[in-house]
């Protein structure tokens, strides 16, 4: 039994069409791995027929830095601080996914501030998150201000985050067993300034970008997949929840304070651009909405249930714990001994997942479609590698 | 259970059931639809909303106010940073130039990336364990704040200097005690500060088991220059 | 559906699945000859309706026992539409790891699979591109395997 | 009221361009070396403008460093453009390479030799100046193909395709626009255009006809110089920088200079055309008013006009998104030509039944 294992080399053969004299040549063109709208270090691999995009093959690996391997060395407490470089736009849900995993098998029990403040700061992690990405999507179709308005508002969140967490992308501050600080006395209050502010910047989003006739042109019906497609596909969070699936951990198995608070849950239409695009402005509104039911009512209590230096082991087995970040479900499969290091630690990445969206619904589409559609699943590339 | 189609608002309410707070709404949300007019319709509107966005850019353009730009070498002397940003690992010293470090070493097996290295020597007056060099190497380091976390006697911390950009590698490589010898408690106890200043033989950041005088330390590589060549700096 | 309806619903479908212990969810070992059509009926079956394939991983159980070991494949499946969790896992040895693909089944079954392949060197049979994943094509062992062993790695000290 | 106005630069030019070869030879010798003299520094000029712009339209201060606010910044970025290393990419066609820039280049320059800037300065004043300014226009497009083509980069020649196919489509909106001006004002020589609107500029003096050529030509003239929302051939985020991806140091910097000055060139033409050029704000009939207005010199009138068009490109550029390729396409078939033609129509009746606000004859 042999089982054939092809190169990148033999997949792209350039393939001619008929030989009549009206007949186009389809060629191949590597976008990326350093191109502006691929993010990162992803290369696509395109088969164009003219402006048309017949294939998409993504060649990843530019930033793998072996995560996983590195994991079976590493304790849970200091694995915690290398899930901040998978999705560093959600470093916080990735801390807080290793610690529930952690903390679920190892039978940890924690106290209401700290669901509390943990619910917080994943959703103002959350805005962030998506603040970023509508600058960056603006830029990815030409537009290079709303790029700026996204960082400038961002900013904001990230100062509350250094204060607090004493940085501003990795903060390693979600940890088995609690937080790695209590919220400083200035958090309440500044996060609500930055509610208020916030507030009236999202509709000059809307304004600037949503409402636009371009904008609409260049989202509406491109990259359109099915509920059905999505799900086989494997994506999660928005992406998915675009395509009409309402698909969302927060409420369909609460962890935090998620049951506690009223929100809803945005979902599109039809699976275009748009519908990913809208999900995601959505979603700001009901993380504001999270934030400002929790903000008021943060119990009192310790911010750590258990001493930073104790050793954690979990029993023998395996675990999947999974929780929604800002691109998707985050899933932990611990497989432990005994010991205090796990046996194997896999991640199931949001970003690796929705990738591949991006091979049916840029087919046939132009190549700056082929950019909407990348930007509109918001993908981080370290996240994909690991 | 029947059927296989995936019914999402379905399935959403059968997780809002659960829940007292989502019984008011389906707690779903649904993208708006698309409005179409017809052809000098769609035009017009079309001008309109790009006349609407671009008044949303001059607003900002005619309030110089919103500018957000820190311009930031000329703005060192306002620039505060927050208390807890960590830039720079620091050991505590008291007024006396006396710390608190044990030698424990529980640090160096908290820190996740080996670049803690805590090289203890014994008294050659009393032939105790004590601090030697307490090695920190920022060029690994990632912040993640564990060794100030697990240490025992809070004598690590985390500054928020964050200007320590060099031109040489090695120079990242700190020793971070001043001090070789006794903690300040072992040191309280002893009588004259002249038998004090006898026992804490001095260090100075760039010294030591470093790389940066051509010597492996344990467990890192050296980074084969010449010897003696960072010591010029 | 809970685990244990689950669990009897599966081994009627399949009467060598086994629970698997120390789970925290609801988990079958298969047979690996008898993998690909359980997975099949597994989507198919409208009690069971497992649309979606979260992750699929494998541990590589060298290390612990003797001889060359066995690599245990590891499906993480999901029902969009009962909203239940199965974990499927098959063991194949390490000598001779082959394994039926399952991408006719979750279209993301092939890239989670080439990962597979590209971090423990599991051959996928009847795979439509079966090729490495993050590393380059002429890349030398299987980097998740227990004993791989290369000359970037770094030890840590002790 | 020009009573000094003994010689003009215009009249000098008429001279010399009749006098012999030589002299008219000379004479466009010398005048397109002033030329790009003055290009180099309204280069500059425009190019540090467009930087502080957007940098307040994104709530950031633009270059503040090198000079009083950053004022000497393009200076200091043209020394590093001359100092830097020219790369031709190997397997390239090296001379249509180096010749893609100059031609792009040349092709501005040729535009601005007709320009009415002031009654006084104008180089040439061509009797079918606005003929020479369509044909002449067109050197920018062959610049931007030999650019894509020669680099020897899939991408650059996407950028030089998409090029061709656009600037070649807006053109045709663009002329019918610019008929509708030549059909008021009976003449294609620029000049007698701007004299023509002495009792009002042609974009309110005829019931909205001229709005709507205004807004074609204006429209079709930004995707024309391929800025945003139309910057398809340089799509910076789908093409990495289209047809200039291989481009370095100095020729680099004909590009980039000729985007400037081409945006210039569409600001000065769309304000001589529409909005009376050199032409002080007039309403036929209120002399007293006219009058007034003449006392603001013609030459400020010109470059207040022209200034604030750029400034509307400008604030274009950073509002909008791109538009994709083949809604390019629709917006000039589909939307842009009907209405063109329409508008056309309708300019010939005004015109031939007298039918403006004002009426000369």
């Amino acid at each position: 039994m042999s089982v054939h294992v092809s190169t990148l080399e033999e997949r792209i053969r350039l393939q001619r069409t008929d030989g009549s004299p009206l007949a186009t040549q389809e060629y191949f063109v590597n976008m990326g791995p350093q191109h502006p709208s691929t993010h990162g270090v992803l290369r696509l691999v395109l088969r164009l027929d003219g402006e048309t995009v017949r294939e998409v093959i993504p060649v990843l690996g530019y930033i793998h830095r072996g995560i996983e391997k590195m994991g079976e060395r590493l304790g849970y407490r200091q694995f915690v601080h290398l899930s901040d470089r998978l999705d560093y736009l959600s470093a916080l849900s990735n801390n807080w996914a290793i610690s529930m995993a952690v903390e679920k098998a190892a039978k940890i029990e924690l106290n209401d501030r700290i669901q509390v403040i943990r619910t917080i700061v994943a959703e103002l992690q959350r805005i962030q998150s998506h603040q970023l990405w509508w600058g960056v999507f603006g830029m990815d179709l030409g537009a290079f201000t709303p790029f700026l308005y996204g960082f400038r508002d961002r900013e904001i969140i990230t100062d509350i985050f250094e204060e607090t967490m004493g940085s501003r992308l990795t903060m390693n501050y979600i940890q088995p067993g609690g937080l790695m600080f209590d919220i400083h006395p200035n958090f309440v209050k500044r996060t609500k300034d930055f509610l208020t502010y916030f507030k009236p910047k999202l509709v000059e989003y809307e304004t600037l970008l949503s409402e636009n006739v371009i904008m609409q042109e260049r989202l509406r019906g491109v990259g359109k997949v099915d509920a059905e497609a999505a799900v086989s596909l494997g994506c999660t969070g928005p992406v998915l929840r675009a395509s009409g699936v309402a698909h969302d951990l927060r409420k369909l198995e609460p962890y935090g304070v998620y049951d506690k608070v009223q929100f809803d849950v945005a979902i599109g239409r039809t699976g275009d651009c748009w519908d990913r695009y809208w999900v995601r402005l959505e979603e700001m509104r009901q993380s504001m909405a999270i934030i400002e039911q929790l903000i008021d009512n943060i119990p009192e209590g310790k911010h750590m249930v258990m001493k930073p230096a104790a050793k954690i082991k979990l029993p023998e087995g395996s675990t999947y714990t999974h929780l929604e970040t800002a691109r998707g479900i985050l899933g932990v499969y611990i497989v432990s001994d005994g010991s205090e290091e796990p046996y194997r630690i896999h991640l199931r990445t949001p970003n690796f997942n929705n990738l591949w969206m991006i091979t049916e619904a840029a087919k046939n589409w132009r190549l700056g479609d082929l950019v909407a559609v990348l930007s509109s699943l918001d993908i981080v590339v370290p996240d994909i590698d690991r | 259970m029947d059927s296989v189609t995936m019914d999402p608002v379905k399935q959403m309410e059968k997780a809002s059931q659960g829940s007292p707070n989502h019984a008011a709404g389906k707690g779903v949300i649904e993208s708006p639809e698309i409005k179409r007019g017809g052809f000098l319709k769609n035009i017009f509107t079309g001008m309109i909303s790009l006349a609407k966005g671009m008044k949303v850019t001059f607003h900002y353009f005619s309030h110089p106010s919103t500018v957000v730009t820190q311009q930031y070498p000329e703005n060192r002397d306002t620039l505060k940073m927050f208390d807890r940003f960590r830039a720079h690992l620091t050991m505590a010293h008291d007024e006396k130039g006396q710390h608190k470090c044990s030698g424990c070493q529980i640090c160096q097996k908290a820190c996740p990336n080996a670049s803690i290295s805590v090289v203890n020597r014994s008294n050659p007056v009393t032939g105790k364990k004590e601090l030697d060099r307490y090695v920190w190497r920022m060029d690994s380091c990632t912040f993640c704040n564990m060794c100030v976390q697990v240490c025992p006697f809070g004598t690590l911390k985390m500054e928020n200097q964050f200007e320590s950009s060099v031109y040489d590698r090695r120079l990242l490589v700190y020793t971070l005690n001043r001090y070789a010898g006794p903690t300040a408690q072992v040191l309280g106890k002893l009588e004259s500060d002249e038998e004090r200043t006898k026992q804490m033989e001095p260090r100075d950041p760039y010294s030591g088991p470093t790389p940066m005088n051509g010597q492996a330390m344990a467990g890192v590589a050296a980074l084969g220059e010449k010897k003696g060549e960072g010591e010029s700096k | 559906m809970d685990t244990l309806r689950l669990l009897g619903a599966i081994t009627a479908l399949e009467p060598r699945a086994k629970q698997k212990e120390n789970t925290d969810r609801a988990a079958v070992e298969v047979p690996v000859d008898a993998f690909y059509s359980l997975m099949g009926r597994l989507k198919s079956d409208p009690q069971l309706a497992f649309d979606m394939l979260y992750t699929h991983t494998a541990v590589d159980w060298s290390a612990k026992g003797e001889g060359p070991g066995e690599f245990e494949l590891v499906y993480q499946l999901y029902s969009m539409t009962h909203g239940h969790y199965l974990l499927v896992s098959a063991r194949i040895p390490r000598d001779n790891p082959v394994a039926p693909t399952v991408s006719p089944i979750w279209k993301i079954a092939e890239w989670q699979e080439r990962e597979v392949y590209d971090m423990f060197g599991v051959l996928y049979e009847n795979h439509r591109d079966l090729r490495r994943l993050f590393l380059e094509d002429g890349w030398n062992g299987f980097p998740l395997r227990k004993d791989y062993k290369d000359e970037f790695m770094l030890e840590r000290p002790e | 009221m020009n009573t000094w106005e003994v010689t003009t630069l215009a009249e000098r030019s008429a001279e010399a361009l009749s006098s012999s070869f030589w002299g008219a030879a000379g004479y466009l010798g010398l005048a397109m070396l002033g030329m790009a003299g003055f290009v180099a520094v309204l280069g500059m000029v425009l190019i540090y403008a467009e930087r502080k712009v957007a940098g307040h339209f994104q709530c950031r201060l633009g270059p503040m460093r090198v000079g009083w606010h950053g004022t000497l910044q393009t200076v200091a970025d043209t020394v590093k453009l001359l100092l830097k290393e020219d790369i031709v990419p190997y397997q390239a066609d090296k001379m249509l390479h180096i010749l893609a820039p100059l031609l792009m280049f040349i092709g501005t320059i040729l535009v601005l030799l007709v320009l009415p800037f002031s009654p006084i300065v104008q180089v040439a004043d061509v009797n079918i100046g606005v003929v020479y300014i369509t044909a002449v226009s067109g050197f920018s497009v062959l610049g931007i193909l030999l650019g894509g083509w020669s680099s020897n980069n899939k991408w650059s020649l996407i950028g030089a395709m998409r090029a061709g196919a656009q600037i070649i489509s807006y053109e045709v909106s663009a002329t019918l626009a610019l008929l509708v001006v030549v059909l008021f004002s009976g003449s294609l020589q620029l000049s007698e255009i701007v004299r023509s609107q002495a009792e009002g500029w042609w974009i309110w003096r005829a019931h909205g006809v001229g709005i709507v050529a205004f807004l074609i030509f204006f429209i079709a003239s930004t995707a024309e110089i391929n800025r945003t929302p139309f910057d398809m051939p340089e799509g910076e985020s789908e093409l990495t920088a289209g047809f200039h991806t291989e481009y370095s140091g100095l020729r680099f910097a004909f590009f980039f200079l000729a985007e400037f000055i081409n945006m210039f060139l569409v600001a000065a033409l769309t304000s001589t055309l529409f909005l009376g050029g050199w032409m002080p704000f007039h309403i036929g009939g209120f002399e007293n008013f006219n009058a007034l207005m003449d006392l603001i010199p013609a030459g400020l009138w010109f470059t207040g006009k022209t200034a604030f068009l750029v400034f509307v490109l400008m604030w274009f550029r950073w509002s909008f998104p791109r538009l994709r390729v083949d809604q390019l396409m629709r917006l000039e078939w589909k939307i842009l030509l009907p209405i063109g033609l329409v508008n056309l129509f309708v300019a010939a009746v005004v015109v031939l039944y007298g039918l403006y606000f004002f009426p000369v004859r």
